[in-house]
């Protein structure tokens, strides 16, 4: 052990020098982690296209505190132990905040390394477990899972007065988490849940716990997973003569969703917050058209534009404190107050948490087009 | 205990119903070397497997000095004292011969469940021991110089011989050898039969199956004869050879022709 | 008197013990995860390149290994270096109670129920099982290794601490090689039958082979979670497993040096290749079938024939 | 009552999927003594393929029972010229080779042709169109079945059945299962084994190609990875039933599905892969080489 000092201190004073000789330079590094490969990869790529097109905007200008901004991008394929590697890879790189990722699952993994290295992140993942550590690097972006919860809690109790209902989850971190909080706010207001069960997503025969379910007579069946699941469980739903109405979670919102359950798409009941092309801003719309122009394609959905949200209020708290300090930031970023957005007003809350969200309930129609039916 | 180092009474052997030793008995005293003989097929191989563990008898006993070891697993058979060699050579054909060798003083070593992680002074005091034993071995077998050749790359002569040594290393009481001079020439079989009978001298018991009658009359003293899974004579080497039964047994079989 | 292999070895230990001052950290966290991997590939390859037994669930006890201190640090409060003892000893009594029921079984069997062990340890890590294993998600915020009070954190510490970890399993692998255990697991690879009628007992190596293999896998574990701060299930899954399976065979199954090529090849490329994402996997399905059909036995394999030299003497 | 029957049902339905894919895997030890690891992807290759040849050869929405069949035929004829390609190229330079050596291959076969149909069709989910087989369902005393559960559970019977056949009763199959005795006596016989060997990847990857296309008729989401999950279930199945052993796939296929949805429709979803295993592993303490496996003694 003796023996091995020298080589230590010489090996630490390496290190020191390359950490010291990135902090000189003259760029301020971004981190993005996202899924950019993988079962989410369409969501992945939006989140890295769209940090682009704004860092890409801003070097334009001139980029930031007189210096460039560059992108940093690690691809967690939306496992746990790949974030984990992300994020030290992140730190290493030297990036003042990183922007993902997209599942909860991957964001919770990361967080603790940011914390320690007090690197800011945001993120668009919505379960109410991201904010539990009350990290003071830690922004949501998004609206969390219990104000999913509540809303839908609130539309089957007081709107559809369900007397029996099923809720399913996948085993990811956000359905699990939504399947919990819907369970939790659905008992606060007496509703009777008869059911309560986890399918593996990927499985594709969900007969066997469908067939289970049947006998129990439901009125309604919740899924809080993806729609690749999802859609297969509405479909084997109606081919087993399931009479119970179908609501899918903010995930089952998807094209692939009404392809998967074919003609069994008609009267699924799906919970979201508004889809990009309905937002009503003017810095949303202009976005839209940027982001058309430059990728030829929409973004996948509105959780990339959530995190370019974060995006922008990280790079505003720069802006507005003239600081690269990241403690300093965070302080400027959690005094925000209706922060202009692209996906609405940002206020941020002491523990990281976004404030506000609003809900509603589209009914898919016959011809796959939503209707909404309660806000 | 009796003058016999092993028995065998009334042992029976069945494959899928069919019989393969029927009712099998004979007796090996302490330091001799006992021959059995037979045409191919005849259950002589099945015998030493049920010997030496690696079938089990469904009727009769095994004694060894007396005690019961029918349906002992192989490897308690070897700590017993029973070694063999394999009709069909069994080496460890990748491993050196010196490395096959060291096999046989597996039962010998005094190793300890955690010399395989740590050594200590005993484990190099018993390891030297087992090393300058494989030594003594391969130069008893004329075998030194090909100490770090893989055993499968070796003649067919010279294999055997690695196998006797291998057997011989963990220091048997009886040493079983099946059919060791097939596929040897004749200088080779003359060589083996000096080696059969020094081994003989170091007080081992020994029991063989040879096809080459002329090496079974001249090494053994007492011979059995199977053909069907059963014997159909014993007694000594020149008995044996005149007795009608044996001769009949032999010409009613292509047993000559196949090991030409 | 040295061979030429561990002229090899000595050459690339000093390269690995220089190795942090080369790099930044980034690539030292590669590093560092080179060397936990490989610890995991020798354990491996104690118990298929050794002992010969088709064993295709080891991600079971390096995962074993990382929830023990994981569990044990965030759930309990111990500190890490408290955990390391029952990150070994856990995954030894695990592989003595399961390996102990099927050790019996041939080849392929084999191979199929330690893929079952490997999937049902995933399932329990899942269901999250008495509140412990965090679900799906795993546990997160790991602590780091301290000592009297200093804080071994930087990414050159883990390192070193791998390498560490590295050293005593080289010395373990080459002790037991040089030891009657070695060998017979050896001869039992070769010949089961031969193996026996030398008075080798198949299920005790094969179990000692199984249980000493899950011990360093264990210890790996410890240092992975430590690493990352972070584990959870899909880390040790059955595809993990399969890695380390090739890794052994890729390389040279009881090849010392065979195994670190092989870690290196199946691990360090790929995060050197990333930028060809998608492709990579490809080319590495091809190159595993070219490996095989070039040298079937590994890229370096196994030599035999580490005798004394006073046996060589004869030798021509 | 019913309960149980509809869980029978569905369980048959994965079953005989689980059946085909698994005779796939024990034909091929059966001979070779080789784990083909790559087979699972084989099945997922053939639901892309099929997908396509169905989308682009006969246009979406045509429903004639005539294109069906012709997709089927012609994807299953591709699935066994890459299943023959696989052969040739990964596994028959590896025969004389050790036995771990050719698994590596195959692991790595499985990578290409999973990795290939990523480049190919790309990493999201593809999706069957829902008018492959008429959407009809018949309910029977409160038991549901659809008219895809029940192509799948007629072809794929009428299919062991006809294999059952050609092993026992032709020349050929005697052939195949001389050859799985003994390859050296085989040989002696006048037995051509690389052809044998041929016709063996032939029928196992066409009738995996089957069970692909079906998967996607009836599931309609597939993915590129999905060839790992039903591949290893199959393979669990033939263990199961005793791997080489051709009835054995099938029992252990059928087994296997049924147990499944047992265990899912009666105790708990969660676990039902952990019961999966520890029923295969009770299995194999007691009958070490599967259900209908015999013992085979090595010679000494």
């Amino acid at each position: 052990m003796t023996k091995m000092f020298p080589k230590f201190a010489a090996s630490l004073a390496v290190c020191t020098a390359l950490v010291s000789a990135s902090v000189a330079a003259d760029v301020i590094k971004i981190g993005v982690q996202a899924p950019i490969t993988g079962q989410y990869a369409s969501e992945g790529q939006s989140i890295d296209n769209g940090v682009r097109l704004i860092v890409d905007q801003f070097n334009a200008k001139g980029g930031i505190l007189g210096k460039k901004i560059e992108v940093v991008s690690c691809d967690d394929q939306g496992t746990a132990q790949q974030a984990a590697i992300c994020a030290k890879k992140l730190v290493n790189e030297g990036v003042k905040a990183v922007i993902g990722s997209y599942t909860s699952g991957a964001t919770e993994a990361a967080q603790t390394t940011y914390f320690r290295a007090g690197i800011l992140q945001t993120s668009d993942g919505t379960s109410d477990s991201l904010i539990t550590h009350k990290y003071w690097t830690f922004f949501r972006n998004s609206f969390p899972n219990s104000a999913e919860a509540e809303y839908t809690a609130k539309y089957f109790v007081d709107g559809k007065k369900y007397k029996k209902i099923v809720v399913l989850s996948d085993y990811s971190s956000y359905s699990t988490d939504l399947a919990d909080s819907v369970v939790k706010a659905l008992k606060a207001k007496n509703g009777n849940i008869i059911y309560e069960g986890k399918i593996k997503s990927g499985t594709q025969n969900f007969t066997a716990a469908l067939t289970k379910i049947k006998s129990m007579d439901p009125d309604v069946i919740y899924y809080s997973g993806y729609y690749t699941d999802g859609g297969l469980l509405r479909a084997q739903q109606i081919q087993l003569g399931i009479k119970a109405d179908f609501v899918g979670g903010d995930s089952n919102d998807n094209p692939d969703f009404m392809k998967l359950a074919g003609g069994s798409a008609e009267g699924t009941f799906l919970i979201n917050v508004p889809t990009p092309d309905i937002l009503p801003y003017d810095i949303a719309k202009q976005f839209l058209v940027d982001y058309k122009a430059k990728y030829n394609m929409m973004p996948a959905s509105i959780w990339s534009l959530m995190n370019i949200d974060g995006l922008r209020a990280v790079l505003n708290g720069m802006e507005t404190t003239k600081s690269e300090d990241t403690k300093v930031i965070a302080a400027a970023m959690h005094k925000l107050k209706d922060f202009p957005g692209i996906t609405g007003p940002v206020t941020f809350r002491e523990d990281g948490e976004r404030l506000g969200g609003g809900y509603m309930t589209y009914e898919v129609q016959a011809d796959k087009s939503y209707k909404i039916v309660y806000k | 205990m009796s003058e016999y180092i092993l028995e065998i009474k009334h042992v029976s052997k069945y494959f899928h119903g069919l019989v393969a030793i029927n009712d099998l008995s004979m007796k090996v005293k302490k330091g001799q070397i006992y021959g059995i003989i037979g045409p191919n097929g005849a259950g002589k191989t099945t015998l030493f497997n049920c010997i030496t563990g690696i079938y089990t008898p469904e009727e009769g006993q095994i004694l060894w000095k007396g005690k019961e070891i029918k349906g002992t697993t192989p490897f308690k058979i070897a700590e017993l004292g029973i070694l063999r060699t394999f009709q069909t050579i069994r080496l460890f054909a990748e491993m050196s011969v010196a490395e096959n060798i060291m096999s046989g003083r597996h039962i010998k070593s005094k190793q300890k469940w955690y010399n395989g992680i740590i050594h200590t002074p005993a484990y190099y005091k018993d390891e030297k021991e087992n090393w300058e034993k494989v030594g003594e071995l391969m130069d008893f077998f004329n075998l030194s110089e090909y100490a770090t050749i893989p055993a499968g790359d070796l003649s067919y002569g010279i294999q055997r011989r690695i196998e006797m040594a291998r057997a011989l290393a963990a220091e048997p009481e009886l040493l079983i050898l099946d059919e060791p001079a097939a596929g040897l020439n004749e200088n080779e079989t003359l060589e083996l039969t000096q080696t059969i009978l020094k081994i003989q001298a170091m007080g081992v018991t020994i029991m063989m199956i040879e096809h080459d009658m002329e090496m079974v009359m001249s090494l053994t003293e007492y011979i059995t004869v199977i053909n069907f899974g059963a014997r159909i004579s014993a007694g000594l080497p020149a008995f044996v050879q005149d007795d009608p039964v044996v001769v009949e047994a032999y010409i009613g079989s292509d047993e000559e022709d196949e090991h030409e | 008197m040295m061979t030429k292999t561990s002229m090899i070895a000595l050459v690339l230990l000093i390269f690995m013990g220089f190795f942090p001052m080369f790099v930044d950290s980034a690539w030292l966290a590669v590093g560092t995860t080179f060397l936990v991997f490989s610890v995991v590939a020798f354990s491996q390859d104690i118990i298929l390149g050794r002992a010969g037994v088709f064993h295709m669930g080891h991600a079971l006890f390096f995962g074993l290994g990382a929830y023990t201190t994981a569990i044990l640090n965030v759930q309990f409060g111990w500190p890490i270096l408290a955990t390391w003892a029952p990150s070994v000893l856990i995954p030894m009594v695990c592989a003595f109670l399961l390996a102990g029921p099927i050790i019996h079984l041939k080849g392929d069997y084999l191979l199929v129920a330690t893929i079952g062990f490997n999937i049902i340890f995933i399932q329990i890590l899942e269901n999250d099982v008495f509140g412990l294993t965090g679900g799906p998600n795993g546990i997160f915020g790991i602590d780091i290794v301290r000592l009297f009070g200093i804080q071994f954190a930087s990414q050159t510490y883990m390192y070193y601490m791998a390498f560490i970890l590295l050293g005593i399993t080289l010395f373990i692998m080459r002790n037991l090689d040089k030891s009657k255990f070695g060998r017979a697991m050896f001869y039992i690879n070769k010949d089961e039958i031969a193996a026996q009628s030398m008075g080798i007992s198949i299920r005790y190596y094969k179990l000692y082979a199984f249980i000493l293999g899950a011990g360093i896998a264990g210890a790996a574990g410890s240092m992975f979670s430590v690493q990352y701060s972070a584990v959870s299930p899909e880390a040790f899954n059955v595809t993990q497993s399969i890695m380390f399976f090739t890794i052994v065979l890729v390389g040279g199954s009881a090849s010392l040096p065979g195994v670190l090529i092989g870690t290196f090849i199946m691990f360090v490329l790929p995060e050197v290749f990333r930028e060809f994402a998608t492709a990579r996997y490809l080319v590495f399905g091809l190159a595993m079938i070219l490996t095989m059909i070039l040298r079937p036995r590994g890229i370096w394999p196994v030599k035999f024939g580490n005798i004394p030299s006073f046996l060589k003497k004869d030798v021509k | 009552m019913d309960i149980f029957l509809q869980q029978i049902v569905n369980g048959l339905t994965i079953g005989s999927l689980y059946a085909l894919v698994a005779l796939g895997y024990t034909m091929v030890y059966g001979v070779m003594r080789l784990i083909n690891f790559a087979h699972g992807d084989l099945v997922a290759l053939s639901a892309f393929v099929g997908l396509t040849v169905y989308t682009q050869i006969f246009g979406e929405g045509i429903t004639s029972l005539v294109a069906v069949i012709a997709v089927f035929m012609f994807t299953a004829a591709i699935i066994a010229v890459v299943g023959v390609l696989l052969e040739r190229l990964a596994y028959r330079p590896l025969r004389t080779a050790p036995r771990l050596s050719a698994v590596v291959s195959a692991l790595g076969a499985g990578l290409v042709i999973q990795n290939a149909v990523m480049l190919i069709w790309g990493p999201n989910m593809k999706i069957f169109p829902s008018e492959i087989f008429p959407s009809t369902i018949w309910e029977i005393g409160g038991i549901v079945v659809t008219f895809t559960q029940v192509m799948i559970l007629g072809i794929s019977a009428m299919l062991m059945v006809t294999l059952f056949f050609f092993i026992n009763r032709t020349k050929m199959g005697t052939a195949i299962r001389a050859v799985a005795i003994d390859q050296d006596a085989a040989k002696l016989m006048g037995i051509n084994v690389n052809r044998i060997i041929m016709v063996i990847f032939i029928i196992g990857s066409a009738l995996g190609a089957v069970a692909g296309l079906f998967i996607g008729a009836y599931y309609r989401g597939i993915t590129f990875d999905m060839g790992w999950m039903y591949g290893l279930n199959a393979f669990v199945a033939a263990i199961m039933g005793g791997i080489g052993n051709i009835p054995g796939a099938m029992l252990g296929g059928l087994l296997l599905g049924l147990f499944n949805a047992m265990i899912t429709g009666y105790i708990s979803s969660q676990w039902a892969e952990t019961f999966t295993f520890i029923l295969l592993i009770v299995i194999l303490v007691f009958r070490p080489t599967g259900i209908l496996g015999e013992t085979v003694a090595e010679k000494v």
